[in-house]
């Protein structure tokens, strides 16, 4: 499930990203998180806001190994770990909270 | 050694100059391209390359094709295959555009 | 590691050139044919920057002209060349494959299919695994 | 392996000083050890006070903060290109060792890989 219905169709692409990330709220990510099989609890929260801050601070989308560097500095050492960002968001974590957060669609690059 | 690989006009790209710092004594230069221009004999560019690197080339059929026939005769002109091979037994080959 | 049996070699190539902006390009193009002539090995071809229009399918030169990124696709295709236009600098330029151009929902894929996507990742990798690396600039 | 980054190019003239910082990062994100150095009109991305936003582009200068947490610590700049192009230390980011003519062709002579940008 990506597109959520079809009124959303115009704010979100085929692959559920936001079209145009100006438009992010916590709502949208609520929404995109849902149609991701996730429920948003304040640990997710804190990684969402943790992504959005990397990304207006640096102008770079997270990488997992930066990434978790910075968790680790902005949040707390034992968050700062791969393993603690899987749990939370499965499988590519970086992707699945730039997605949820409002960031850009990766370009593949890595 | 290591083979600086020149592209541009000194006359026009910066470029062809900025090279001129990080020549080692021991690093071979080869004009291509534009990079050509800067072989024509009596310019500062050509002399500058000259008294900075171990050895400076230029290839031949990029100065043929550009009709230059007035490179300083210190340059030593070679094929494209010798070009290849001058490139393989580089270090690094550092490329000036 | 260098095959010390002969002097053949192998070489990863970038290139960041148009085939309209710049003459490098073309020259990149024939020192790639020299380096195969002479027995060496390519790796891989990186096609970044602006060197992505090289995987174009959809430009079409006059017949008196060369059609830089045909005679590029044919080298790739003739000694079944690895090669990468790097998905990034694709993507801005409107190089897709038929499964990029489903996702940003376009109608054209204007790929070679003798050419692939991918990431930087596939560059480091040829420069590591590779006798030496040359860059052809824009 | 040990790569040196020739960084050369001034930040928003073309995207290719964005592309060769992206290709920097995907390198350190393959945990290969990266130099760079800023020479030529390249040391104008360490120009302190960019406001990007302006042309409506990425900002070099804060990309260049993140080097830290993709573990590049060699930051060098050509003490030689700042002051042909009346630069000073104060004017550029601080995470940069200024080292003269003989020093940068020390680092490219002790590099395996050398990718000029």
């Amino acid at each position: 499930m990506t597109v959520h219905d079809e009124s959303d169709k115009e704010s979100f692409d085929k692959e559920g990203f936001l079209k145009n990330i100006q438009q992010w709220n916590e709502t949208m990510a609520i929404a995109i998180a849902k149609a991701e099989n996730i429920e948003l609890y304040d640990a997710h929260w804190e990684l969402i806001h943790c992504a959005r801050a990397y990304f207006q601070q640096f102008d770079i989308s997270p990488e997992m190994r930066p990434f978790v560097k910075w968790v680790g500095q902005q949040l707390d050492k034992d968050k700062g770990r791969s393993i603690y960002l899987l749990s939370l968001f499965p499988q590519s974590p970086t992707k699945l909270i730039s997605k949820i957060a409002g960031l850009p669609k990766p370009a593949n690059c890595i | 050694m290591n083979l600086h690989i020149i592209h541009k006009s000194a006359n026009t790209h910066q470029s062809a100059h900025n090279a001129l710092h990080l020549i080692h004594q021991d690093d071979y230069i080869i004009l291509i391209d534009d990079g050509i221009y800067n072989a024509i004999s009596q310019t500062d560019i050509s002399q500058a390359y000259l008294n900075t690197a171990k050895r400076c080339f230029l290839l031949n059929e990029h100065a043929l094709a550009r009709g230059i026939e007035n490179t300083d005769k210190n340059f030593t002109h070679i094929t494209m295959a010798e070009f290849v091979e001058l490139s393989l037994i580089a270090n690094n080959n550092i490329s000036w555009y | 590691m260098p095959n010390s049996q002969t002097d053949k070699k192998t070489l990863a190539i970038m290139v960041l050139s148009s085939p309209h902006a710049s003459a490098h390009a073309q020259t990149a193009l024939a020192y790639c044919q020299s380096v195969l002539d002479a027995g060496h090995q390519i790796y891989r071809i990186f096609f970044y920057h602006e060197a992505a229009y090289l995987g174009n399918t959809a430009n079409c030169a006059p017949q008196d002209e060369i059609n830089l990124s045909d005679r590029w696709q044919q080298l790739i295709q003739k000694y079944d060349i690895d090669s990468v236009v790097c998905i990034a600098s694709g993507l801005k330029r409107g190089m897709l494959d038929t499964t990029e151009a489903k996702r940003y929902e376009k109608t054209t894929a204007s790929l070679s299919p003798c050419t692939e996507l991918s990431g930087l990742g596939q560059w480091i990798d040829a420069v590591n695994q590779t006798d030496q690396h040359i860059i052809f600039g824009n | 392996m040990k790569y040196l980054y020739l960084l050369r190019q001034a930040p928003y003239q073309s995207s290719l000083a964005r592309e060769a910082l992206d290709m920097v990062l995907a390198t350190a994100a393959f945990d290969q050890h990266v130099q760079l150095l800023f020479i030529n009109d390249g040391v104008f991305q360490l120009q302190k006070g960019q406001q990007a936003d302006l042309l409506q582009q990425k900002n070099i200068e804060k990309t260049l903060q993140a080097f830290a947490l993709y573990d590049i610590n060699d930051v060098y700049c050509c003490s030689h290109s700042l002051q042909l192009r009346g630069l000073t230390t104060d004017n550029i980011d601080a995470s940069a060792q200024v080292i003269d003519q003989a020093q940068c062709q020390a680092l490219i002579q002790q590099a395996d890989k050398v990718i000029s940008l």
